[in-house]
């Protein structure tokens, strides 16, 4: 395969906290913690984990909407990081982000056509406006609306064409790179079908690269090549889709797999984890995991394990990685 | 490329604020308000025209009138028509009211919006000014910068504005930290927009709702101030008539000429309540929580 | 037969507004045996919620119950005085919301919240209402009780606060447990958890369930029959393992096919055409005709009734020749 | 919680500084000199010049403050230009009364304002809801000067029992804690209300009604203690403008208080007077504000135990 159109390497954001109400001892929270992955034209990274594991701000470190700590970003092979000014906003053409909330993503003063067509004037790339005005139109017949509603104001669609506007308005500039940031969660899984297939149908026709974060595993599953699995704020599993749905190997990721609620299969429900997520301010020393992992040995608490390569491109953060039970399928 | 369209939107939305004027219309009290409003404006921009007397005309055969077909009002103690100095001193609370919320909206929107969008230093600054101003009792304070400005008119302007600026600035910030977090600021910060677009394209927009309520609800209270600041001396320099100044020279006659005090007194109420009644309505009309 | 505590038969609750009366559920009619769970399921705005406020005759202006009766253990809850239903809710049947973050007071510690929900019921010391609260705390698997018995919700996790809500309301032993979404706003392991807690609690006690939630995945784990609602009206009925090994209504059909399975192909998702019909602007017909791939003339100019056999009710033209089923 | 504490305190001691710094350089650049007032129009310069030097007043500007605030710290105000009597004295017999028709005027609103706004809330869009907020809104918008005046004439006349001047017997305090209560009764009644609904609307209301509460114990426990931020928000605010606002009823009344002392050497421009009287009002302020901010984290446990800004 070619290059990466998106390549990032240890990628770091910490925020600073205060650790007593006096002491001036400051500790870290560790949000996102030395993440790396490629990604490729015509390709979807799935990003998965509870909330809280550090999955949005691993992406809006990625796009700089929150500066990282960090890390190397290289957008098709140039230094993102580094950008300033206008370099900064040529390469932000390439990289979009769609977001969760059709409702506040959309600013409620602003038409169609003129959330449409922001991207278009920040870049300056038609100055012309009917140019312009003809590529809102095109772009909206894209995405499924009628491009006669150019004229309204958000609220006048419902959940699923609102983030069809979101979608047009992430697209228009014809990026190469497309960040969702739980697209379909707050829509109702009718709904949610059409979108997840309209994303599907761009990413062949424009061949886009897909950043694709939800804590849906079943979406997941359908709409990503290749899936990150986080856990407070690190990377415990990477791999192919089909394989680590089919061959988890971080107990974690099992325990998430199990916990998943299925159509197909009868039986009670019967919870993998014990307890809550650790609180990212006071982390459990060595592996992360191993306060709530049914597998922990006492080695788990001391050393923390690195991120390797079991078989080929499946990567996992366990000491004992290979060697455990698949709780799989 | 082409997709097969949505069903078209079943609601019709004719822009946010045209929608919150049909909700204005239905809101008796507020459209009472506002008719009451206009009418204010009306008098104050033509008080020359609709007064009937000149305020400042003294006729010492009519000192302390009862109110009669001629003198609808009464007269005061230098002879005085009562309702054409309430007239002119409609000018004297409503210019008051309007340029002392101007001045507080230009400097309250500005201080605002670097407070909550910028964050920080600029924050730590503003938000600790924004405290001091609002520590005191605005009243004192504005007698304090009369007594050093000398009554007068500007003087009311510049020092009532000028105080009212913290209560502006303090929503603008709370508006401007909640707008920030919305998606469409950060899709536009992606996108790379920049800040003064963040600021005019998006915050601006969107805090005019709030703008509007506070500007209505500030003229009352601005009005208020100064009737108490011309009610001790320190308003507009006589002769010139304002409602505050006449319940104060009315107050030694109050054992025998109740009328003389009771009628500067009606409009300030009447004017207080009717901007008060519509900054309820708008804030009703304008409030996003009431909308889908 | 096992001994029935609610009775529901068809509950209608209209709101009144600005558009006109707007069915917000019509007709919805089921039976609920002790220890059994009915889970109802649908897509936002189908009435769900609704349903279980009518049940409560929490009914929220200006919506109002306009018909239909709500038995539980045999007596009717439709009509009945305020103070009457104070002395019903919390004790004989008793709500878990969706929403663990704003559903307790954030002022109130949480044993406190539970021990006053006793004490709103039974004649006992506040003493003996703190100790029973503290026990409670302790059997929905909290650990250090005592800790948490003096926190408040502000201090807890999402998965926390829903275990202190399941506390509060099983604190009086109800015969019927209404759980509205409980889990939505949860992990899939907190969820796990949670939904473990209820059946686990549910098989001590013999409470009878009803399981709302948005997720079939869900209903198959939990629900011992289905209730599937689509805009205001129950459009099929059925035990849950006859549901999903043979879903008879095209809406359920093309519910269970749009979600992306733990399995599923790489193809492109099964959608189900058109949307949702606003609550004003109805079709005549039946309500989902529009968006069904089977609808014929019939279909769009008159309301189907319940059809099926052998207690599988199904809202649909198509299950006539299945014989008619008016209620069981 | 010691740490929002600490931070309350200096805040409240820097804004103090603050108010102390503005006021003092607003009141001393004023245009007209009060010696020259002082002394008459027929005082000849030198003398004018001898008096003013005298009186430290020509020395840097900065000078004077530092030492008007160190006298601050040790309780010594200065001396008033006119009456020749220490500003802490006159400000002490003063303070008596204004703290008495305050507290009086206050409580009586307080209690009034909470009955009506809860009433009120209560009875979202019935004719009482209207009936009062319409109250309230008469309330906020007369200028209590005028109510005063008005009660002066129509009861005060009236009624030969109800003295219209002065603070010495209980009825007395009849009047002029009207005047100056009715504003502060209305805008309480009126955040009581809105504060409630707000409340009303929230889950764990609907929870509580779920869990078979009564009425009363859902009303008074679980909404009106969480009703009690704004609320309390609203007081803090009040208490500083009551000060304020009682310079007008005390003028209308002829009540020796604080604002009235302020309102009489304001005019005749003695200014270590008018500085004591703003000094002391900015004090009670602050101190106001501060108990608020404790007061909260009384009420709201999320700040006592966050430790952070709520």
């Amino acid at each position: 395969m070619s290059r990466p159109v998106l390549k990032v390497e240890h990628l770091k954001k910490y925020y600073p906290i205060r650790k007593g109400a006096f002491s001036k001892e400051k500790t870290v929270v560790k949000a996102c913690d030395d993440v790396s992955f490629e990604l490729y034209t015509g390709e979807t990274l799935g990003i998965v984990g509870e909330s809280g594991c550090g999955k949005t701000t691993t992406i809006q470190s990625v796009i700089r909407l929150i500066e990282p700590t960090d890390g190397t970003i290289l957008l098709n092979g140039e230094d993102f990081r580094a950008m300033r000014g206008e370099e900064l906003k040529q390469a932000r053409q390439k990289l979009k982000l769609i977001f969760q909330d059709p409702y506040s993503s959309l600013n409620p003063r602003m038409t169609v056509k003129e959330i449409i067509s922001e991207p278009l004037e920040i870049a300056g790339v038609c100055p012309d406006r009917a140019e312009r005005d003809r590529r809102v139109l095109e772009t909206m017949e894209q995405v499924g609306l009628d491009p006669s509603y150019v004229n309204r104001y958000p609220h006048e669609f419902s959940g699923g064409q609102r983030q069809r506007i979101g979608i047009a308005r992430a697209i228009v500039l014809r990026p190469d790179v497309v960040i969702c940031d739980e697209p379909v969660s707050a829509l109702d899984v009718s709904i949610q079908a059409k979108i997840i297939n309209l994303l599907r149908q761009f990413q062949r026709e424009l061949d886009l690269a897909y950043i694709f974060i939800s804590h849906d595993l079943g979406v997941v599953r359908h709409i990503a090549h290749r899936v990150l699995v986080m856990y407070l704020g690190r990377v415990v599993e990477e791999g192919e889709s089909k394989e680590l749905f089919a061959r988890p190997l971080h107990p974690y990721t099992q325990a998430l797999l199990a916990s998943v609620p299925r159509m197909d299969a009868e039986g009670k429900p019967a919870p993998a984890l014990q307890g809550d997520v650790p609180s990212p301010a006071d982390p459990p020393s060595g592996c992360l995991f191993h306060t709530r992992c049914p597998y922990a040995q006492e080695m788990c608490a001391a050393h923390a394990p690195e991120l390797r390569e079991v078989s080929a491109g499946h990567k996992c953060a366990c000491h004992f990685a290979g060697g455990l039970p698949s709780k799989g399928e | 490329m082409k997709r097969k369209r949505e069903p078209s939107p079943v609601l019709t939305y004719r822009g946010y604020y045209r929608e919150s004027w049909e909700l204005l219309k239905r809101d008796p009290l507020a459209m009472v308000s506002l008719v009451i409003v206009i009418f204010l404006v009306i008098i104050a921009v033509f008080a020359p025209l609709i007064a009937p007397y000149d305020p400042d005309k003294q006729v010492l055969s009519q000192k302390l009138m009862d109110p009669c077909l001629e003198h609808w009002f009464g007269c005061d103690k230098h002879g005085r028509d009562i309702l054409s100095r309430c007239i002119y001193g409609c000018r004297v609370s409503l210019s008051v009211g309007l340029v002392s919320q101007i001045i507080a909206t230009v400097i309250g929107y500005f201080m605002g919006v670097c407070a909550g969008y910028f964050g920080g230093k600029a924050d730590a600054v503003i938000s600790f000014l924004i405290q001091v101003f609002s520590s005191l009792p605005d009243l004192l304070l504005a007698m304090a910068l009369m007594f050093a400005l000398g009554s007068g008119l500007v003087n009311l302007y510049i020092s009532l504005g000028v105080l009212a600026w913290a209560r502006t600035a303090r929503l603008i910030r709370g508006t401007v930290l909640q707008l920030k977090e919305k998606e469409y600021v950060k899709s536009c910060k992606v996108d790379g927009g920049s800040d003064l677009r963040v600021i005019l394209r998006h915050l601006l927009p969107n805090c005019i709702p709030t703008l509007i309520i506070t500007v209505t609800m500030g003229i009352p209270s601005a009005i208020l101030s100064e009737a108490s600041l011309s009610f001790l001396g320190l308003g507009v320099r006589s002769p010139m008539a304002s409602w505050g100044s006449m319940i104060a020279e009315s107050q030694e006659f109050f054992r025998s000429k109740a009328f003389y005090s009771l009628f500067p007194g009606l409009c300030i109420i009447v004017a207080v309540i009717a901007f008060n009644t519509l900054g309820d309505g708008l804030r009703d009309a304008l409030d996003p929580k009431l909308r889908k | 037969m096992a001994e029935t505590v609610l009775e529901v038969k068809d509950l209608s609750i209209t709101f009144f507004t600005k558009q006109g009366a707007l069915p917000t559920v019509d007709g919805v009619s089921f039976t609920l045996d002790r220890g059994e769970t009915l889970g109802i399921v649908g897509e936002s705005g189908c009435g769900k919620s609704m349903t279980v406020n009518g049940i409560l005759q929490m009914v929220p202006a200006p919506g109002r119950v306009t018909g239909g009766s709500v038995k539980l253990a045999g007596e009717e809850l439709v009509g009945m005085r305020e103070k009457e239903l104070c002395k019903k809710r919390g004790q004989d049947v008793a709500i878990i919301f969706q929403e663990p973050m704003t559903s307790l007071n954030p002022l109130m510690t949480c044993g406190r919240q539970i021990s006053e929900t006793i004490q709103a019921h039974k004649k006992v010391s506040r003493r003996e209402a703190d100790q029973r609260a503290l026990e409670l705390i302790e059997l929905v698997g909290i650990p250090m009780p005592e800790k948490i018995f003096h926190s408040i919700p502000g201090q807890l996790s999402g998965g926390m606060r829903q275990r202190i809500v399941i506390a509060m309301a099983l604190c009086n032993n109800p015969g019927v447990l209404i759980c509205d979404e409980p889990t939505t706003a949860l992990d899939v392991t907190v969820q796990a958890q949670i939904l473990g807690l209820i059946n686990e609690l549910k098989e001590k006690f013999g409470t009878a369930v009803i399981f709302i939630t948005h997720d079939l995945g869900v209903i198959r784990q939990m629900a011992d029959k289905v209730l599937v609602m689509y805009v205001g009206q129950a459009v099929e009925q059925v035990d849950a393992k006859e549901l999903f090994d043979n879903p008879l209504h095209p809406y359920t059909q093309g519910l269970m096919r749009c979600i992306p399975g733990m399995d599923g192909g790489d193809g492109d998702l099964h959608v189900i055409d058109g949307s949702v019909p606003m609550l004003y602007d109805l079709p005549k017909g039946c309500l989902f005709a529009p968006r069904c791939p089977y609808a014929d003339d019939r279909c769009r100019g008159e309301r189907p009734g319940f059809y099926g056999a052998g207690g599988h009710r199904v809202r649909c033209f198509r299950c006539e020749s299945m014989g008619e089923e008016g209620s069981r | 919680m010691r740490r929002y504490l600490v931070k309350r305190v200096l805040l409240a001691l820097g804004i103090l500084f603050s108010i102390s710094l503005i006021t003092f350089f607003i009141l001393n650049i004023m245009p007209g000199d009060a010696v020259a007032l002082m002394l008459g129009d027929t005082a000849d310069p030198n003398t004018i010049e001898t008096v003013r030097h005298n009186l430290g007043m020509d020395r840097p500007m900065w000078e004077q403050y530092v030492d008007w605030i160190v006298g601050v710290f040790t309780g010594d105000l200065g001396t008033s230009y006119f009456q020749r009597k220490a500003v802490s004295d006159l400000l002490l017999t003063a303070f008596g009364y204004t703290a008495r028709l305050a507290a009086v005027s206050y409580v009586i609103a307080l209690a009034v304002g909470l009955v009506a706004g809860i009433v009120s809330a209560l009875n979202r869009g019935t004719i009482l809801d209207r009936g009062l907020m319409t109250l309230t809104v008469v309330g906020i918008s007369a200028p209590s000067f005028w109510v005063a005046i008005i009660l002066q004439i129509f009861i005060g006349l009236r009624f030969k029992a109800i003295p219209i001047s002065g603070l010495d017997t209980p009825i007395s305090y009849l009047l002029p804690c009207i005047s100056l209560g009715l504003r502060y009764a209305a805008s309480i009644a009126r955040i009581t209300r809105t504060s409630m609904l707000e409340v009303m609307g929230q889950d764990f209301i609907r929870t509580a009604r779920a869990k078979g509460l009564s009425p009363w114990r859902t009303v008074m426990v679980h909404m009106f203690r969480n009703a009690l931020v704004p609320i309390i928000t609203v007081i803090g605010a009040d208490i500083g403008t009551l000060f304020a606002g009682s310079m007008l009823t005390e003028s209308v009344f002829n009540i020796q208080g604080v604002g009235k002392l302020l309102v009489d050497n304001i005019t005749k421009r003695d200014i270590p007077v008018v500085q004591g009287c703003v000094i002391c009002v900015a004090i009670i302020c602050v101190v106001v504000y501060l108990a608020v901010d404790l007061l909260y984290a009384v009420v709201d446990p999320n700040i006592r135990l966050g430790g952070e800004e709520a």
